[in-house]
């Protein structure tokens, strides 16, 4: 481990180093085999979840200071300001604020149900962590089947509002959970199918695998540049993806206006706080995977040399990605229930049909007319 | 992991299922609770087959017949769902209830 | 590699057919092109197989041209295959074929308009309503006839040949139509021509069942029909000489007869030829068409194809040749002395091809297969030739009558020309194309007859040869007669005589193109040339490698020579002493009228017709034969008797079973029904105690599908444990 | 038994305890809606069979259709039946006891057929990535039935939307 692969790629280097110093230090306990490589396992598994569990509420408090700041920019206001330089620490304000409240169970709530709501919310976000390539060799597992494995946790969120709705016997929370689940059924599918357009590019299922595919063009072969393809699959993607998460214009299930804050209407104080933490956590793992599916992950210019780049370019696109999501929530108006589901099942559901129809058919033609070429050739 | 765990503790467990399922079917008074017990059995039918292909097949990796059919049977559980609970709802929309035990229109 | 487009050859026509009948049938001008069209593509790809075939040389008959590509059905273990099939005979008669339809073709473009005079005196040129239809006819009856040359299958032949008599029946009713009866038919002809037709279509047809009959009786003997398996000596020929079910017959000689059945209904010989002369009633061109060069050969062309089979029958034996033989020369010598005494100049002709045909079948019959084969070609060319002319004649005169005709070569000249050309062909005057193909085949009669080795065939022989050769005397006689009553002498009918003209250039262009072939094509096989021999002959047939012998020109050849020109101009100067010495005047009878009874015989035909045919009479009524009258009276009889006799015993037993049914019915209703009621009142009451079970709770039902497989797990239980 | 070894038996006791209790909460429960949940926990163990069962596809397809499409429609379907659903005296039926009865010989038969057959084992490693080859026999071998499906789930939609229209 020389020092220049220290310096172009920090990150893996420690893990390496810490993993190889505790082999060393196991054996010179005596353990060895089976045993040292359990232990082994457990320990880096747990350091591996202790800096996503710590990274993951780190992102999601400079989310909200960064929605707050645009917004604020959008709506002609200053924004947060007086803690901190720029108010950088007002999220840890809030923070502390959400964990000393008071934690209120209302009267004549399911309580198991009212209770695990939060919990079961949170688990598939935190998952979805794991699968996520910050960069170069740096994600926590290498699923082959990751792309799959996000859109199922995305799925599995539906039970927790339905918890949420079902859970808190207020009018405004069934009414918002049913909402939400209907939305999320809904937008499933044109979501699944935009990804399945790049799967149908790619060949791969591993999010890696879809990210390495990106390599051409000195870094810069990223799939949204598949002229027609990659823009409208990319276009259907985020489309769906928000109304997934709930998020402006499609946020009907916790709609202010109509039905104050929809599932978790009745949730207070740290309960509260995971809720808001896993919309806010979504809204970054679906940019994340755009920016990995559609703009090539941690793909740019150099990153075979200095591997630490493409950490920077991870994380730069998926934050100009939040960046537009925020927008939205700056600009658009809500739409309607009718027009959400019309809109959904008449419009995105047959697009998405088509694009990838077109798709596959014109990989196939393009293979057949490689083979002609090839048999020229040869 | 394969070698550590025989076969039969697969076998067993969705023996159980199913027969937990089959009761759900057969003594809950609610139609959707009747439908919930099927979808138990069809998840035990289901660690069968995926137990006897990876147990049973001689080549797991190209003949996966065994996943295969737990995918057939997972896409039909999903129709099977979906007709099903349309079915609860526009009885529940005529009759004004869900209770099976009511619902014996061929009754002689 | 022409050859490999055989099959196209019929395509074209088959094709102007279809285009006509489709698309084009209401633009005659148009029609006509499509015809003549496709007949000159066939005609460039024949000559192209024809040229090809011809550099092959002998050799071809022993390996012909010959695939079968297109898989029709199978049965048994083999299959049934579309193909050609061309060996020197069939590459010949691929050049004579469409060269000759190609002449009719164009000559038939001016033919069917026809010309009369209005109600203020005009002459209008108009076309037949059915111009479209008769080019489509044509087209499909030619490509039909080449399908049969080039057929590689005795059932492919057969179906064109089948589909040639359609059109034939088609064609000969041409103007068998009620509507044309405003452009100047009159009903009589719509009368004879529906006759005709019905008559050539039915009478054909007794021997198209004899072929029908021997081609399944050949295919289920040797298990195919395809020429190539077919002609394999010593395969099939050994299956063949096994005995039939008749006695004293063997599988070859039944099946050589039933085929040479086929000939003698397709080509008019003795006791068919009936149908042939009321075939006349059609459109000249078409009588030019079928009954003259194609059709009519294609009987011929039958028994050149299966040649094999018949030489092989002689020579173990059998007498298929021989009855070919007598039938042949009978046919030549009868159809002559009728053609003496007919009037009608297409009838004259008609009968003359039935002689003349039988000529062939005579020659075919003593082995002489070349000079029979020539002899086709060449009557093909001046028999289509005089038909036309003859048609000429009528278009211009308007009537078919000689009597009402003479002295027209004046009006004429060029018809009179090229039908002179014709009558000398048919005559065998050198040095015409008839002359040559008919004194060969006189001439191998005699020498197989009274110069060769003594076999139990020479009497039948001799016997051809005296029949053959006063046919030839007669042949001379009738055809001079018709010269001399159309041509010679003053004009018998002045009115006809005026309206008398020569015809346009598209119909006297053909006659000038067949009168040089039938002045020059008889060279080829001129006994000091015998180009035709080598070709044909030298090569023997498929499963018969000996070689046809090559006539000598020697001594024999001279003095049979000069014998049948004595002959020919022997008839030919009696008919001059009867009728061109001093022409028949107007209104006087025919000179030959005189002798009587035999005149009267030869008038009517025999009496065949009133025999075992239909007469067709000139006002267009027909009249059954007595044979047929018979017929007609015995299956009334029959009918009567299966009225009265068998339906009522038929109604005696119904009536007796209606009493019976009556009784059954009591006995029904009371006992058996209130057996059945008791029953089920019974079960309706152990049903309604029972139904209680029916408790409409799904989840009772599977309980109870649960329970039964509880009973099987305590079973299986219950075995192990024990 | 090596540590490995005790660590999956125990993994797997654990999962197949949790599944069975939830099953049995699943079909116990009186509360419907709860029952629901508890199914939700029911297809989360099975999932995690299948994992351990080296099935990864399947154990995502599980938690993708089964959960996120299957549990939320019954969950769905219970909020709309919900009113009748407070004042239910018991979550069981009249024949219930005589179910009981007939499930467990039941399930004795099929455990005592499970103990005594002698099932033919294949234990080898596979260590591949066996996607790929799923994906290439649904589409080869199993084409025909792949696409009877297909139609089979265009038919559900249109008759589920049909029946729960008015």
């Amino acid at each position: 481990m020389d020092i220049w692969s220290f310096i172009t790629n920090p990150f893996v280097s420690i893990y390496q180093l810490i993993r190889s110093l505790l082999t060393s230090l196991l054996g010179l306990i005596g353990l060895s085999g089976d045993v040292a490589s359990v232990i082994l396992f457990f320990i880096m598994g747990g350091l591996v979840i202790t800096v996503i569990l710590l990274v993951a509420p780190l992102l999601m408090m400079y989310m909200t200071w960064l929605e707050r700041k645009v917004v604020a920019r959008m709506q002609d206001r200053v924004g947060p300001n007086r803690v901190g330089a720029f108010g950088l620490l007002q999220p840890i304000a809030d923070m502390i604020k959400f964990l000393t409240k008071e934690d209120i169970v209302p009267q004549g709530v399911d309580k198991p149900v009212h209770l695990l709501a939060p919990i079961v919310v949170v688990i598939p976000v935190i998952l979805s962590f794991a699968v996520l390539q910050f960069g170069v060799g740096m994600g926590a597992v290498d699923l082959n089947l990751s792309l799959l494995f996000l859109l199922a946790m995305g799925s599995v969120a539906t039970i927790a509002v339905f918890m949420a709705g079902f859970g808190s016997h207020n009018k405004f929370a069934l009414i918002g959970g049913m909402r939400a689940a209907a939305q999320i059924i809904s937008y499933e599918i044109p979501q699944i199918l935009a990804v399945a357009v790049i799967v149908l590019l790619a060949g791969t299922i591993s999010l890696n695998g879809v990210i390495e595919k990106q390599s051409g063009l000195f870094g810069l072969g990223w799939y949204i540049l598949y002229l027609p393809v990659g823009p409208i699959a990319f276009f259907i993607f985020l489309l769906a993806a928000t109304a997934e998460i709930n998020r402006v214009p499609f946020d009907l299930p916790e709609a202010e206006s109509e039905l104050v804050a929809g599932y978790h209407t009745e949730y207070s104080g740290m309960k509260f706080g995971l809720f808001y933490l896993a919309e806010f956590l979504n809204t970054f793992i679906i940019s994340a995977v755009a920016a990995s599916i559609f703009f090539g992950g941690w793909q740019g210019p150099f990153v075979q040399q200095i591997p630490a780049l493409g950490i920077a370019y991870f994380f730069g696109k998926t934050i100009l990605l939040i960046f537009i999501q925020l927008w939205f929530r700056g600009t658009l108006p809500r739409i309607r229930v009718d027009q959400l589901m019309n809109f959904g099942w008449k419009r995105l559901v047959p697009a998405t049909l088509a694009l990838i129809l077109f798709t596959a058919t014109f990989l196939w033609a393009y293979r057949l007319f490689n083979q002609f070429l090839t048999s020229l050739g040869g | 992991m394969i070698n550590d765990i025989p076969l039969v503790y697969y076998l067993s467990l969705s023996a159980a299922l199913f027969c937990v399922g089959l009761f759900g079917a057969l003594a809950r008074r609610n139609a959707i609770a009747v439908l919930m017990g099927i979808e138990l059995m069809l998840n035990a039918v289901n660690i069968n087959f995926v137990a006897f292909w990876r147990y049973g097949s001689v080549n797991p990796i190209l003949n996966q017949a065994g996943i295969v059919f737990a995918l057939f049977v997972i896409t039909v559980a999903a129709a099977e769902a979906a007709v099903g609970l349309a079915l609860v709802i526009s009885i529940y929309r005529s009759r004004d209830t869900v209770n099976v035990e009511e619902i014996d229109l061929l009754k002689w | 590699m022409i050859q490999n487009f055989t099959l196209f050859i019929p395509v074209f026509p088959l094709l102007a057919f279809a285009i006509i009948v489709l698309l084009t049938r209401r633009n005659n001008r148009l029609s006509a092109w499509i015809a003549i069209v496709g007949i000159i593509m066939a005609l460039v790809l024949s000559l192209g197989v024809f040229l090809e075939s011809l550099a092959e040389g002998p050799e071809l008959a022993q390996h012909p041209f010959y695939a079968a590509p297109i898989v029709w059905y199978p049965y048994g273990l083999a299959t049934m295959n579309f193909g050609w099939f061309v060996d020197p005979i069939g590459s010949v008669m691929l050049f004579m074929v469409p060269t000759v339809c190609l002449m009719i073709f164009i000559y038939s473009v001016a033919y069917m308009r026809h010309s009369h005079v209005d109600e203020q005196g005009h002459h209008i040129q108009e076309d037949d309503p059915r111009y479209s239809h008769f080019f489509a006819y044509i087209s499909l009856f030619t490509a039909m006839m080449l399908l049969l040359v080039i057929s590689s299958s005795l059932l492919q032949f057969f179906i064109a040949w089948e589909v040639m008599g359609f059109c034939s029946y088609a064609l000969i009713g041409f103007w068998s139509f009620r509507g044309l009866k405003e452009h100047h038919i009159d009903e009589a002809q719509v009368g004879r021509a529906r006759g005709a037709s019905i008559k050539a279509f039915l009478v054909t047809r007794v021997g198209d069942i004899l072929l029908l009959t021997g081609m399944i009786l050949l295919l289920l003997v040797t298990g195919t029909l395809d020429f190539t398996q077919m002609f394999n000596p010593d395969g099939l020929n050994n299956v063949l000489l096994a005995d039939s079910p008749l006695p004293g017959m063997t599988w070859l000689t039944l099946i050589a007869l039933l085929i040479f059945g086929g000939t003698v209904g397709k080509s008019a010989q003795f006791p068919l030829h009936i149908w042939l002369p009321d075939a006349m009633e059609g459109p000249t061109p078409v009588s030019a068409l079928i009954h003259a060069a194609t059709m009519v050969s294609a009987g011929i062309f039958l028994i050149i194809r299966m040649f094999p089979l018949f030489v092989v029958d002689s020579q173990t034996g059998g007498n298929a040749m021989m009855w070919v033989a007598i039938i042949g020369a009978f046919t030549a010598i009868f159809a002559a002395t009728i053609g003496l005494a007919q009037n009608d100049i297409k009838r004259v002709l008609a009968y003359s091809t039935i002689s003349q045909l039988g000529y062939m079948l005579a020659a075919l019959g003593i082995g002489a297969f070349v000079a029979g084969s020539f002899h086709l070609i060449m009557h093909a060319f001046f028999k289509a030739l005089l038909f036309l002319a003859a048609g000429a004649v009528i278009h211009s005169v308007g009537t078919n009558d000689m009597l009402k005709m003479g002295g027209l070569w004046r009006k004429m000249p060029i018809t009179f020309i090229t039908f002179m050309i014709g009558a000398f062909a048919l005559m065998g005057i050198f040095p015409f194309a008839g002359f040559w193909s008919k004194d060969e085949i006189l001439l191998e009669a005699l020498r197989a007859g009274f110069y060769g080795e003594a076999s139990p065939q020479t009497q039948t022989i001799r016997f051809v040869y005296i029949c053959l050769a006063i046919a030839a005397f007669l042949t001379a006689l009738y055809t001079g007669r018709q010269i001399f009553l159309t041509f010679f002498g003053k004009p018998r009918d002045e009115h006809a005589y005026e309206h008398a003209h020569e015809s346009p250039i598209t119909m006297w262009a053909p006659l000038a193109v067949l009168a040089t072939f039938t002045t020059f094509l008889g060279l080829w096989n001129a006994p000091f040339i015998g180009a035709f021999t080598h070709y044909i002959g030298e090569g023997g047939l498929m499963g018969l490698p000996q070689a046809f012998e090559h006539t000598a020109f020697d001594q024999l050849a001279w003095i049979s020579m000069f014998l049948s020109l004595g002959i020919a101009i022997g008839g030919l100067i009696v008919a001059y002493l009867i009728y061109g010495f001093r022409p028949v005047a107007a209104g006087q009878p025919d000179p030959f009228a005189r002798l009587g009874i035999i005149y009267k015989v030869l008038v009517n035909k025999y009496w065949l017709d009133e025999l075992y045919g239909y007469k067709i009479n000139l006002d267009g009524t027909v009249q059954r034969g007595l044979l047929i009258r018979f017929a007609g009276a015995l299956s009334r009889g029959s009918y009567w008797l299966d009225r009265k006799v068998i339906d009522g015993l038929v109604n005696l037993a119904g009536w007796f079973g209606r009493i019976l049914a009556r009784l059954w019915g009591w006995f029904d209703a009371r006992i058996i029904d209130g057996i059945v009621n008791a029953t089920a009142s019974v079960t309706g009451e152990i049903a309604g105690w029972w139904r209680t079970m029916q408790t409409g709770d799904v989840q009772n039902y599977a309980l109870i599908a649960a329970a039964g497989a509880m009973a099987f797990a305590i079973i299986f239980l219950l075995r192990s444990f024990t | 038994m090596d540590l490995i070894g005790i660590i999956s038996q125990v993994v797997f006791f654990l999962v197949a305890a949790l599944t069975l209790a939830a099953a049995f909460a699943t079909v116990l429960l009186r509360n419907v809606f709860h029952a629901g949940l508890a199914l939700v926990g029911t297809f989360f163990g099975v999932a995690a069979i299948y994992l351990m069962l080296e099935a990864e596809f399947l154990a995502i397809v599980q938690v993708l259709i089964y959960i996120g499409a299957i549990a939320v429609l019954i969950l769905f379907a219970i909020m709309l039946t919900r009113s009748l659903m407070k004042n239910e005296d018991s979550g069981m039926n009249k024949q219930w006891a005589w179910a009981a009865i007939a499930i467990s010989t039941l399930f004795l038969g099929m455990f005592i057929v499970i103990l005594q057959v002698p099932w033919l084992l294949n234990t080898s490693v596979i260590g591949t990535d066996i996607v790929p080859f799923l994906g290439t026999e649904l589409l080869t071998t199993y084409l025909l039935p792949f696409e009877i499906v297909s139609v089979l789930l265009l038919a559900t939609l249109i008759g589920a939307f049909i029946i729960a229209r008015e």
